[in-house]
């Protein structure tokens, strides 16, 4: 009969309609500022700069190479480099960012900078409240504002984190077992100079940044 | 003292009147009664937005607004306030002065209907020879205004959009006084006073309601699918498709204005929605005799009340028709059904009174309905679709 | 000659006029609905309520929105119509005053105010719907049948005429 | 001026706007409705006669107009459906460059 169908859907939202009165379990909605979902390990929005150690201007793994820059497809990334070198987590001198910016209005959250950047230096985070009030100043992300700890990073994406820190460390042990060869050889090479001429060892040079990890 | 509760606010108004010269008394009262109509149906209109969020929200799993005012009670004052502090943006080729007399015509043409509705007993604005005819004819302006606001809005998705209201609305506008026709027939009358006065009378306890009577039940669905359409509500909603037009003729309108379309659109429903009442639901008239001591004007937002929840069903059941869908229904069923009811109904007036016309009358209806809805269903096969303008 | 008389004629005729003067033809058609519902308050002023409401319901909501349909669908896109040439306005202007002019020398002339109307009716006659209704049916039952038949063959013949063949629309 | 005369010169008034509009205009749509316009006119002359007539009870001016306006109605569609497919013949509306009895 013509209509019957209109009947059955009529019945189906009035059961859904008192449903959603009698179980709790049928209504999915969160308050969303009060509560909030888990958040997914996978989840991704815009990127961010990570910093080892506790002072974010002297961690920060950036060394402003620019290739995110280039890469990015809708160009919303603006790096400056210094002129000056500062020595990085394993003690290279390196050149640094003395500006960072990143347009999160023309971001479009590819993630193609974190798959360029060969350091490790930018990864996406998950955060989403961005809203501002303030529509150019407010989602123009400068360095500080970019700057983020890696335990931010471990926190909310941890196996991949892991796998980061895991990869680099191990770059670092190479890095620091070359260096510690390179200096136990200049050591040698000291102390048979010393043997050769006066006694007093030169103590190898140290990597000046703090180690985390 | 049931008498003066149902009669409490005529006797407020002449109360009132007493203290004015007796000169512009007539003016007053005009006046009042108007202020009060505009007043009310704009509280309803508030009232049934928020409803219909919530009704909406409940059928879909959702909780609908929760958050300004208790249960989101207030939702309705902060969508107002909101929609006056908007930035009013008119569009640059837009044809100004039509552009902005659109929403006013719109609102003023659906507040006009209200002339004729009997709210109450004895609580009407003016009880016209004509009542229905111009109801229908008041009706007939909301389709200018619409074609008003899309065309001037310069803007194809608001032409496109007003071209389809209007075509809809007036394929619409036939079943919809053909199907009213019929109370007409058996009233002898266009007054819609004169109309609930046939109904509100009592066989026993049961009312005489011309939606008991098999033309009547016919002709109120019909009705009510008609209005539904006439009124642009869901499933007839192409207008303003939001998934392929966007919001249709009023898509250029911004902030009090939008909100202006927003009140039209609902002030005629409830307009038509009124209309249905008087016609078939016995207006202000109790559904049964041992409850009539309750005020006449609390059955009819009772009534009204209960249709606009069947509207916001409706609209959270059923998906959008598509342009040739509704078309065919308009001229396909709508439209011989109303006549087949108007029969029915011609049949019920010739036959003597007693049990024999009902199931004489009922079959006159039902049957061809069978008949109709077998054929289409068979007619519609699948094929591919051919264009006849766009090749 | 009361004052909502006058009020009401004189926006008919501004409203007429300016259906038939201004230059964007969808400007004439609203200016014409206008003209139109001044029209019906005339007639509701005259007491006839059911010829009032029929006017609006067929010129306001059917006429106007048919012509104002032809006109979308006749212009591409929405230029102002052509002015008409000089010389020609002079001559249709002068016919039409012509023509006012005549008449209403007509209506000014002894021939019709002597021929004595009956006095002025204070209250407008009846003409209620079953009024109506009933003449409807008994004295012009013929020409309420003939007008149902050319309405059925205007509405047919409108659809095939606007339809065209299907052979040439593809 | 008595009341009938008023209207009777409002609607010789309207006749003449409505023939100007039909002899000036060239768009077809815009003379359809000048005749319409003159229809009107007529119109009210029936109701102001009516009203002001002998014998307003056999309401013969008011049955003229009724059937007018259907007349008239139907006119409108017919006309403005002539003017589409004239319209779909010579791609325009303009009434001087209709003038081609060529198929």
């Amino acid at each position: 009969m013509l209509g019957d169908g209109i009947l059955k859907g009529l019945a189906e939202t009035a059961r859904n309609f008192f449903g959603s009165y009698v179980s709790r379990d049928r209504l999915t909605t969160i308050q969303y500022p009060e509560q909030r979902d888990p958040q997914i390990e996978a989840a991704r929005s815009f990127p961010f700069l990570v910093f080892d150690g506790a002072d974010w201007q002297q961690g920060l793994r950036c060394v402003s190479c620019q290739i995110c820059e280039k890469e990015c497809p809708p160009k919303c990334i603006f790096i400056e480099k210094s002129k000056d070198k500062k020595p990085d987590a394993v003690g290279k001198p390196q050149f640094y960012p003395v500006r960072f910016d990143i347009d999160i209005s023309v971001c479009m959250s590819c993630q193609i900078c974190v798959e360029v950047c060969p350091f490790d230096a930018i990864k996406m985070d998950v955060d989403y409240d961005l809203s501002t009030d303030d529509r150019f100043g407010g989602l123009l992300l400068d360095r500080q504002r970019l700057a983020k700890s890696n335990e931010h990073y471990n926190k909310i994406h941890p196996t991949e984190a892991a796998a980061v820190d895991a990869a680099l460390a191990e770059e670092r042990a190479k890095a620091k077992a070359a260096a510690e060869a390179k200096a136990s050889a200049a050591a040698k090479a000291a102390t048979e100079a010393k043997a050769a001429a006066v006694a007093n060892p030169a103590p190898a040079p140290q990597p000046a940044a703090g180690e985390s990890q | 003292m049931t008498q003066t509760l149902d009669q409490i606010f005529v006797l407020a108004k002449h109360w009132l009147l007493g203290f004015l010269p007796a000169a512009i008394q007539p003016f007053c009262s005009a006046l009042l009664s108007v202020v009060a109509i505009i007043l009310v149906f704009a509280t309803l209109f508030a009232i049934t937005t928020w409803l219909e969020r919530k009704g909406l929200g409940r059928m879909q799993n959702r909780l609908g607004p929760n958050r300004v005012g208790p249960c989101g009670l207030l939702q309705p004052l902060a969508d107002g306030i909101k929609s006056l502090t908007k930035e009013d943006i008119v569009p640059a080729a837009a044809d100004h002065a039509v552009h902005f007399m659109a929403p006013v015509l719109l609102v003023a043409a659906s507040f006009l209907g209200y002339a004729v509705l009997p709210i109450g007993r004895n609580m009407v604005l003016t009880n016209l020879n004509a009542g229905v005819l111009y109801f229908f004819a008041v009706g007939s302006l909301m389709e200018l205004a619409v074609f008003m606001a899309g065309w001037s809005s310069r803007s194809k998705y608001s032409l496109l959009g007003a071209m389809r209201a209007i075509a809809q609305m007036i394929s619409y506008e036939v079943p919809l006084v053909l199907a009213s026709i019929v109370v007409i027939l058996h009233t002898g009358s266009l007054s819609t006073v004169a109309i609930v006065d046939r109904q509100a009378v009592y066989t026993g306890i049961w009312p005489h309601w011309f939606v008991f009577t098999p033309w009547g039940l016919a002709g109120f669905v019909l009705f009510m699918v008609a209005a539904t359409a006439e009124s642009n509500r869901s499933p007839f909603d192409l207008p303003e498709g939001e998934s392929e037009i966007i919001a249709g003729y009023y898509i250029e309108y911004s902030g009090f204005k939008f909100a202006l379309f927003f009140l039209g659109e609902y002030i005629g429903m409830f307009a038509t929605s009124a209309m249905a009442i008087t016609l078939f639901l016995g207006g202000w008239a109790a559904p049964f005799s041992f409850l009539t001591w309750v005020p006449s004007y609390l059955w009819f937002f009772a009534k009204l009340l209960a249709i606009i929840s069947a509207f916001i069903w409706v609209r959270g059941t059923l998906p959008r028709l598509r342009m040739d869908q509704l078309m065919n229904l308009a001229w396909q069923f709508m439209l011989p059904m109303t006549l087949i009811n108007l029969l029915a109904a011609g049949v019920w007036q010739f036959m003597p009174a007693g049990v024999a016309r009902w199931p004489v009358c009922a079959a006159i209806v039902a049957v061809p309905f069978l008949l109709l809805a077998r054929g289409l269903k068979q007619k519609r096969k699948f094929q591919l679709r051919t264009y006849r303008f766009s090749q | 000659m009361t004052a909502s008389f006058t009020i009401l004629a004189a926006i008919t005729v501004a409203g007429m006029a300016a259906a038939m003067g201004l230059r964007n033809a969808v400007h004439c058609v609203l200016a014409l609905t206008v003209g139109f519902a001044g029209i019906a308050a005339l007639y509701l002023q005259l007491g006839a309520q059911f010829v009032g409401f029929t006017q609006v319901l067929v010129y306001v909501g059917a006429v106007a929105i048919l012509a104002v349909f032809a006109i979308m669908m006749t212009q591409s896109r929405p230029s102002a119509t052509p002015a008409p040439r000089a010389p020609l306005w002079a001559a249709g202007g002068a016919v039409a005053a012509a023509v006012f002019a005549v008449l209403a020398w007509a209506i000014h002339s002894n021939a019709l105010s002597v021929q004595a109307l009956p006095p002025q009716p204070e209250a407008a006659p009846s003409a209620t719907v079953q009024q109506i209704g009933d003449a409807l049916m008994h004295r012009f039952v013929l020409p309420l049948e003939i007008v149902g038949l050319l309405l059925t063959a205007a509405l047919i013949g409108a659809v095939v005429i606007a339809m065209g063949r299907r052979e040439e629309m593809k | 001026m008595n009341p009938l005369q008023g209207y009777l010169l409002l609607s010789a008034l309207l006749f003449s706007i409505g023939l100007a509009g039909a002899l000036l205009r060239r768009n077809a749509i815009l003379v359809l409705i000048g005749i319409e316009l003159m229809l009107n006119a007529a119109n009210l002359n029936f109701i102001a006669f009516w009203r002001y007539g002998p014998v307003p009870a056999a309401l013969t001016g008011i049955m003229f107009t009724i059937f007018s306006i259907a007349v008239a109605a139907a006119e409108a569609a017919v006309g403005l459906a002539i003017i589409l497919a004239a319209y779909r013949h010579s791609r325009t509306t303009d009434l001087d460059r209709m003038d081609s009895l060529k198929g």
